[in-house]
């Protein structure tokens, strides 16, 4: 890892009696890109606009290049913000809104135009540059926006759920442009979003939120085939994982539920140990429906529905007291009322206490 | 370390603290100083000049054995009630019937709205002559043929509050019309698409969906109408004097007359220690429901 | 013309030297109906003729809207350099708070304590043996204003007390007039009703009830049959729509109204509107039944400013107002009676010799203003109020009166 | 009126009984809010003989201007016969710098109180709006000994003062709800660009504020022109503005009420307002609906 770029200390927040950030630490490396990732009310944005130095904290360091800039104006930390209503200013061209920071830095007006030049022709806004806002689509104002913080030239960005209010094609362009923009500029980026695809698609690595404390921060692959516990493994993931409410037997080499009995032989956590409540946690893509039962690696099912989506198709399952979905290949169709069989592929499996809800 | 980060804090947004200092100065000394000087005061017997002279709640005792003050309470409540429901009842009504798309909506909006303009000695004045009956309008429909025509509110006790409210409303119902209109037409069109979809008549639509929807509007306009309400005094003595007899008096009349005409300060700062409890007894519970429930960030 | 005698009688009559440049004296009053402004106007003469300029601050709408500006300008510390008040309690306070001027030098060199007439008037301005403030008038308000017309068209004799009056009503009424005018204002009913007292109870009475407070004597049948005068009056004064005072007055002027209870500044309306006492009206002092009039009236102090120059001018503006030009020419203008007995009224009209004479007589009762403070003044006023718009009996009236006295002790 | 929604298709009839329902009301509602103009202008074009005899509704017989001419120029109150015109000056006076002052305090309390949250501004809010309801007369003396304290009392400036501590209130809270509908993310961006406090006020949000602005515009042009008491307890004569010579050529009757010239006078102090009223109204109905219906 190289130089750390942002760190935040032991980070509280308090509105009255509620506490909102919860003695959080974060350490950003330089030229990463972080994406937190929540439900709505997790904190995350929240915690982007303490970084920012919009919100005060209540307790705690933050740290960015080396500086403690915990009461630091938001001008004075080195940073450039992207929002999720853009935030054009109005009343100024789209150069306007580009040179307004750089202004009240009292830049020299022929370093101010170069910049912006740069970033025009960086964002390809060029033509837009002497248009209001008003006249500018949705995508366009996005572009101005990133411009705006590109022509501060900092070394960190934060996104604040920036392609939300766009629709679905403008939000993949966009993305595929900011992960473009952070190869070329290679500067930090922490990226606020409750898009899990955004955020599997451009972290480095992944801060899952809720209720103010970072679940799991991890790469983006290890988040998802590796859930610290079982909020991340439920919200990661689309359509989620499937969740199996049963016990771990045999000294923890074996998950029973409803009489059925797995064997845990692969499972890459290491030893479960025995527990009388546990949850295992499987993939829809992780499961594989045989016609035939193998003792201790398949749950028998039955087939409910299968919804056709394009590249394959989802089979929703009765199995075992619980629904489960799988993920097969569009070709193949199952009649409703099938009994069938489900391979578990244990190494891709995840084991929860029911207590803790943390993995084993 | 730390400590000494937080002793700067108290210098962060200085510039926004500095603006807020009128404010500040404002609601401290002016508001919250002078109505604690008022209370002050209204616990002791001071004459012409405001006096230390304590004499516990004496003035209190005087003030609710006052028949005077009691009918002045009175006809602020009748009056009061009236004008709100009538001005916020009115002022929509209004306001649904120019968001019709009608034609000349400019203009009916400025006749409606520019009474507004006019202080209220102007509208009392008027008003109290055109329902002269020798000049106004009893004269003229006696004039007309119809000589057993009785149209007198001002000089019977028992009407006069009509009277005030005939004027008043023709003052103040055309700026909440205005800002029930605008409310309106700050309802997305969307609800009224589906509610003709669903099927309900225009008039459900108005009770049911759009006014909980102006919740906020309604509540602005309440602020501003009862603030007026509770203020009541120069449109009653223009218009009236508090006559006849003193079948219109309102308290801030009465406040007024105990402080310079009778010179009895503390039965003056006694009456308004009182209007200013019913303020905060009406002002605390909204307070709470605007910044209690709400969650900031 | 006149102001050029005025001015020649004043430079001998003044003993205060005239200052070389003329200083700027503010003087506040709610002197603004037609005969009190040409009154005011006497003053404003007689004070720039002698050097200093008069600078005119009239509020309308009488004492209750100049009293708050008055007590806010001195207490804030910007007072006037004079201001009206009338006699009595009023001001007590603010001269007790050091605020006013003491002129007691002006009344020693101007011989106050020897001319001034009644010596009550005096009285009322003195605190701690000092002198505040300077009487320019006595008003009293026990007159009834007769329109000689009314009673010519209805063909009966002018009535000559208030027993008469209340007699020949119904022919009044019968004729279309209004028998009694009276102004919606509170204050106008009260006066009305402080004007029968006297007269209807008399004046050993009215001193019992209001000079050795005498709650019996307020509960007793004297009492009893001043109200029921009163009901009698509200009867009368029921088609009276007006609310001023001198509009009340108008509906006599103009003959549409018999009669008014008003109080001797009526006077000055009727002159402003060239009629002729005793010839085009009649007025009865002490509504002709106990002929005593009230010694109240109008003052000027002096609130007390830094500036000698202006305390000068202060000074010789007190001097001025009480000096017998300026008495004479005030008085004959505002209707009022002049406040020392030592001025030749020859000008004078029927009706103020009619006043002078009871004066000289000694017929003469303190002013409420002087016996009751003004917070009681205020509450019987507001029971006046009630009772002349409502149906409230007059026991029930009397029975608030004798509280309301009780309260004030 | 059922089943034709407000923002449906365009009427379909011009005189379809719902139109004739609709533009009734409308147009008797006009007669009873124009009734009083309409007595107040015909009586100032009246002479006096023709009111006393005539009906008050009724327009003149011959139409005289005198009363206008009086009512500006001639009119007496005590000793100065100079009409209204003498307070006209003054009221401009008194005007100008407290609306300026007045708005300007209560925008800036408005953005601090959206923007720029600090410990009790919600409570210093709450006293405001309790401010609001305190009538006049009970601040009356308080104000005196504030006024006294500070030296400024029966001042042009201590008079602006008055205003703009009474003015904030219903301004505080327009400007706040006007302010609080802005995005906020705009004022967010801002900071990052570097602009302060007052950048932001004048940079951003200012330009974006301009139907509120005529909203308090009018409001404080017709409280301040309008207003009796403090202009004539807070001053002295030589700053009393035009309702002070009102009040005296309304009340102080001269014998007969002329009423000819009290209507004149009554419209011509009234004018000012009027006037705003007029070429603005558009923009207020704007800036109403931006500043009052978020809540």
């Amino acid at each position: 890892m190289t130089a750390t770029s942002i760190s935040v200390r032991d980070l509280t927040l308090n509105f009255g009696a509620v506490s909102v950030l919860k003695t959080l630490n974060l350490d950003v490396a330089e030229g990463e890109f972080i994406v937190l990732l929540g439900p709505s009310g997790c904190g995350k944005s929240t915690l982007l606009n303490c970084l920012a130095g919009l919100l005060d904290i209540t307790d705690g360091e933050i740290w960015i290049k080396g500086q403690n800039v915990t009461w630091a104006e938001p001008s004075e930390r080195g940073i450039g913000m992207v929002f999720q209503s853009y935030a054009l200013y109005p009343q100024m061209t789209v150069r306007g809104n580009l040179s307004f920071g750089l202004k009240n830095a009292r830049m020299p007006q022929a370093e101010i135009d170069k910049r912006v030049a740069r970033a025009a022709e960086i964002l390809q806004i060029g033509p837009l540059l002497d248009r209001k806002p008003g006249a500018l689509s949705g995508g366009q104002r996005q572009r101005v926006a990133i411009g705006r913080a590109l022509v501060r030239d900092v070394d960190v960005f934060l996104f604040d759920e920036p392609l939300s209010n766009l629709d679905a094609k403008l939000r993949s362009e966009l993305r595929v442009e900011i992960k473009r923009l952070h190869s070329r500029l290679n500067n930090t980026m922490v990226y606020v979003t409750h898009d899990q695809i955004e955020a599997l698609t451009l972290a480095d690595r992944i801060a899952v939120m809720r209720g103010g404390i970072i679940q799991q921060l991890d790469a983006p692959q290890v988040i998802y085939n590796k859930p610290a516990n079982l909020f991340v493994a439920g919200f990661i993931g689309s359509p989620s994982m499937n969740f199996l409410h049963g016990a771990t037997v045999d000294g923890g080499n074996a998950f029973e539920l409803n009489g059925v009995k797995l064997s845990l032989e692969g499972y890459e956590g290491g030893a479960v140990g025995a527990r009388a409540k546990a949850v295992l946690g499987l993939r829809p893509e992780h499961l594989e429906i045989v016609g035939a039962a193998e003792p201790g690696r398949t749950i028998p099912a039955v087939v409910e529905l299968d919804e056709p989506m394009g590249a394959d198709s989802l089979v929703w399952l009765q199995a075992a007291g619980a629904q489960m979905s799988v993920r097969v290949p569009v070709e193949r169709r199952l009649a409703r009322g099938a009994e069938v069989h489900l391979r578990v592929d244990m190494t891709k499996a995840s084991v929860f206490d029911a207590g803790t809800e943390e993995r084993v | 370390m730390a400590g000494t980060l937080r002793r700067i804090r108290p210098f962060r947004n200085i510039y926004a603290k500095i603006a807020a200092i009128p404010m500040v100065l404002t609601t401290m000394v002016v508001f919250v100083g002078g109505t604690l000087w008022t209370v002050t005061y209204s616990f002791t017997n001071s004459k012409l000049l405001p006096k230390l002279n304590f004499v516990g709640l004496d003035q209190y005792e005087r003030l609710w054995s006052n028949s005077l003050w009691l009918t002045s309470i009175q006809n602020l409540m009748i009056f009061g009630v009236l004008s709100l429901v009538l001005t916020m009842g009115l002022g929509f009504l209004l306001a649904v019937l120019m968001d019709q798309k009608i034609r000349y909506e400019d203009t009916f909006r400025t006749v409606m709205l520019y009474p507004f303009a006019l202080s209220f000695i102007v509208t009392g004045l008027v008003w109290q002559w055109i329902l002269n009956p020798d000049l106004g309008i009893q004269h003229v429909v006696r004039g007309l043929g119809f000589p057993a025509f009785e149209f007198d509110p001002l000089s019977n006790p028992d009407t006069v509050l009509y009277g005030l409210l005939i004027a008043g409303l023709w003052q103040g119902t055309g700026f909440v019309m205005c800002i029930m209109l605008a409310g309106l037409r700050g309802i997305d069109e969307d609800i009224w698409k589906a509610a003709r979809v669903d099927g309900i008549p225009t008039w459900k639509t108005y009770a049911v969906i759009i006014v909980p929807m102006m919740r906020p509007v309604f509540i602005t306009t309440l602020v501003l109408v009862a603030s007026g309400i509770i203020k009541l005094y120069d449109l009653v003595v223009a218009q009236t004097s508090g006559g006849p007899g003193n079948a219109s008096q309102v308290p801030a009349m009465y406040v007024y007359r105990y402080m310079f005409t009778a010179q009895n300060l503390g039965q003056g700062f006694a009456a308004s220690t009182m209007m200013l409890l019913s303020v905060l007894i009406v002002l605390i519970p909204w307070a709470y429901l605007e910044f209690g429930g709400k969650k900031r960030g | 013309m006149k102001t050029k005698t005025l001015a020649a009688l004043l430079s001998t009559a003044i003993a205060v030297p005239v200052a070389a440049s003329a200083v700027e004296l503010e003087v506040t009053h709610w002197w603004t109906s037609g005969g009190e402004a040409a009154a005011v106007a006497e003053l404003a003469k007689a004070f720039d003729a002698s050097g200093d300029k008069w600078v005119d601050g009239a509020i309308a709408g009488g004492g209750d809207t100049a009293r708050p500006i008055m007590i806010s300008r001195i207490t804030g510390g910007d007072p006037m350099g004079a201001t009206q008040f009338n006699h009595g309690q009023q001001a007590m306070e603010l001269v007790e708070a050091g605020l006013m001027l003491d002129l007691t030098d002006v009344a020693e060199a101007e011989g106050w304590k020897d001319k001034v007439y009644p010596p009550a008037l005096l009285d009322s301005c003195t605190v701690d043996g000092k002198i505040y403030c300077a009487p320019v008038n006595i008003h009293s308000p026990e007159w009834l204003w007769l329109s000689n017309k009314v009673y010519e068209d209805i063909g009966i004799p002018v009535p000559t007390n208030w027993n008469e009056f209340v007699a020949s009503a119904p022919q009044v009424e019968a004729a279309g007039k209004i028998p009694l005018a009276l102004g919606g204002q509170p204050w106008q009913s009260n006066l009305a009703f402080g004007a029968l007292t006297v007269a209807v109870a008399g004046l050993d009475v009215w001193k019992k009830v209001n000079v050795e407070k005498d709650m019996d004597a307020a509960a007793g049948p004297e009492m009893a049959a001043v109200f029921k005068a009163a009901a009698d009056a509200r009867k009368l004064a029921a088609k009276s729509t007006v609310q001023d005072w001198n509009q009340a007055t108008n509906l006599v002027i103009t003959d549409q109204a018999a009669g008014q209870i008003m109080g001797d500044w009526a006077q000055g309306e009727f002159q402003v509107a060239g009629e002729v006492a005793g010839k085009d009206y009649t007025c009865l002092p002490g509504l002709g039944l106990n002929k005593y009039l009230s010694t109240g009236g109008d003052a000027f102090y002096f609130p007390k400013l830094d500036d000698p120059e202006k305390e000068a001018a202060q000074k010789r503006l007190a001097a001025l107002l009480v000096s017998p030009p300026v008495q004479v020419a005030f008085n004959l203008k505002k209707g009022s009676l002049p406040i020392r007995g030592d001025v030749d009224l020859a000008a004078a009209n029927d009706c103020m010799k009619k006043g002078l004479e009871i004066l000289a007589g000694g017929n003469i009762v303190p002013s409420g203003d002087q016996v009751w403070s003004p917070d009681v003044q205020t509450q019987l006023g507001d029971l006046q109020a009630e009772f002349w718009k409502s149906d409230m009996t007059p026991e029930d009236a009397q029975a608030k009166y004798v509280e309301i006295l009780k309260a004030g002790l | 009126m059922t089943g034709q929604g407000p923002r449906g298709a365009k009427p379909r009839r011009r005189l379809s009984g719902r139109n004739i329902m609709l533009y009734g009301t409308l147009l008797f509602v006009s007669l009873y809010y124009l009734l009083p103009l309409w007595v107040m202008v015909m009586t100032s074009l009246k002479g006096m003989p023709e009111i006393r005899m005539g009906n008050i509704f009724a327009p003149p017989v011959e139409v005289t201007f005198q009363p206008w001419v009086k009512a500006w120029a001639e009119a007496c109150t005590g000793l100065n016969c100079d009409g209204l015109s003498r307070g006209f000056w003054n009221s401009v006076r008194i005007l100008i710098p407290s609306v300026i002052l007045s708005i300007l305090v209560a925008s800036v309390n408005g953005y601090a109180l959206v923007n720029w949250r600090f410990k009790g501004s919600d409570v210093f809010f709450t006293v405001l709006i309790f401010g609001s309801f305190i009538p006049y007369q009970i601040m009356l003396y308080p104000i005196v000994i504030l006024l006294r304290e500070m030296g400024i009392y029966g001042t042009l400036w201590g008079l602006v003062l008055v205003h703009t501590i009474f003015g904030m209130p219903i301004l505080t809270l327009l400007f706040r709800n006007y302010f609080s509908s802005l995005p906020e993310e705009l004022f967010k961006a801002a900071r990052v660009d570097g602009a302060g406090f007052w950048a932001i006020y004048f940079r951003i949000m200012l330009p974006m504020s301009l139907p509120i602005f005529v909203v308090a515009i009018i409001l404080q042009v017709t409280g301040i022109w309008n207003d009796f008491l403090f202009g004539v307890v807070y001053t002295k004569p030589e700053l009393y503005p035009m309702t002070v010579q009102l009040n005296n050529i309304v009340n102080s009757v001269q014998g007969v009420k002329e009423y000819n010239v009290n209507m004149a006078a009554t419209l011509l102090t009234g004018l000012v307002p009027l006037i705003v009223y007029f070429v603005s109204g558009k923009l207020f109905v704007r800036g109403i609906a931006a500043g009052a219906v978020k809540g």
